[in-house]
């Protein structure tokens, strides 16, 4: 199990219900498409938040990554839909 | 990587472009082309009371340094400053500034156009709309012509 | 022809940015992106003491109000300011600022670009160089690449 | 024989050693491109400004016309370089 800090931003953190938490990880969950598909066995709210997984912007450490990249080393992730800044 | 300067800020408060674009070429005789792009909240139908942007702290100043950073050297700017505002912003107010600076003016032109294209799909902002009639709308969805215009840099 | 406002000056002294982008997008809601683009008065080599920018008053005027009547129309711009001064202007000082405006970011960095491509090879000014030792130096040529820059513009 | 406001500028300026002048033109200058020939004509400080023709822009009441335009009712005809503003 690793301990992992994990961040939401706009609508995914408004459906999970909180801003930010730290979770174990099992070993099972390897990239970030592992996280996701591990989180939303964890609750309805993480079910709703993350629904459209294909949508769903993965960041490690502050850098952007695909679904497919591994987790690990990371101190910190964060989830968050498209961006819409500018 | 590059030695040009790049100044990047995440914050509450209005920017004022004469100083940021000051601060960008003051007392250099290199620079022939400054391009500054602002980018304003909109209200043409008059519903909307303000925009909220939230913003991941740390990785948007990471990130948008990120994109100055490959403008600089993809361009060969002298100079690039970007300044991108969070909270509520009401109609008509500045959300984001975006200054380029090189001996040229296409290169500042294509600096500012590429930031902003990169800045609008890789930065961590999002942007909630708050309406006139006191409710809360609903977050603004990512546009298909955003990736379009940044993926037309794409080599 | 276009409703939107155009402003544009022949002048001998200096420009302020944040002047003009007030004067052209205060009191709106309805404006999204703001390019400005400034020409200044480069010098890399430290040769120069000034250039001395003749014009042909009257024409000068004319002519850049139909760049920015042609760029409102083709672009969908909803404001457009171009000022150009004459006279003589040392490195590190402004020689021209365009502006335009409009509600989405590619219409006016678009429009910019096309206003200096047009303003560089059709509006009547011409750059004379005064050296630092005192020589008053040649005309400055015109450039191919300026020519092509304009000819992309054509349909 | 018609009358016609010439204005020059830049080193076209320079070398006919004038900024504008009144000139009578004979019936046989047509065009732009036949004022150019015919000033030629008027001795070498003409020679030496537009002895490369083609380079020479011409605007007739102030919007820019080519060399085969004529260059009938110009109240004011302006011939100089390419321009090198902005």
């Amino acid at each position: 199990m690793a301990s992992v800090n994990l961040v939401y931003f706009a609508w995914v953190r408004e459906r999970i219900g909180r801003g930010e938490e730290t979770l174990e990880l099992p070993d099972t969950v390897v990239t970030a498409g592992d996280l996701l598909a591990h989180l939303k066995t964890l609750g309805e709210e993480y079910e709703a938040a993350l629904e459209h997984e294909n949508v769903i912007r993965v960041a490690i450490n502050q850098e952007h990554v695909d679904h497919d990249e591994t987790i690990a080393g990371a101190r910190e992730i964060a989830l968050f839909p498209p961006m819409t800044g500018g | 990587m590059t030695a040009a300067p790049v100044t990047v800020r995440v914050q509450r408060g209005d920017f004022d472009l004469a100083t940021e674009v000051q601060a960008l070429s003051a007392g250099r005789h290199d620079i022939g082309a400054v391009v500054t792009f602002s980018g304003l909240c909109r209200d043409e139908a008059g519903t909307l009371s303000a925009l909220e942007l939230e913003h991941y702290p740390g990785m948007a100043e990471a990130e948008i340094t990120r994109i100055c950073d490959e403008a600089i050297n993809r361009f060969g700017l002298q100079a690039a400053t970007a300044i991108h505002r969070y909270g509520k912003i009401a109609p008509g107010e500045n959300i984001v500034l975006v200054i380029t600076a090189s001996p040229h003016r296409q290169a500042a032109f294509d600096g500012a156009n590429f930031i902003m294209d990169f800045l609008k799909t890789s930065a961590p902002f999002w942007k909630k709309e708050h309406g006139n009639d006191g409710t809360a709308g609903g977050w603004v969805s990512a546009k298909d012509e955003d990736d379009s215009a940044r993926d037309r840099w794409s080599d």
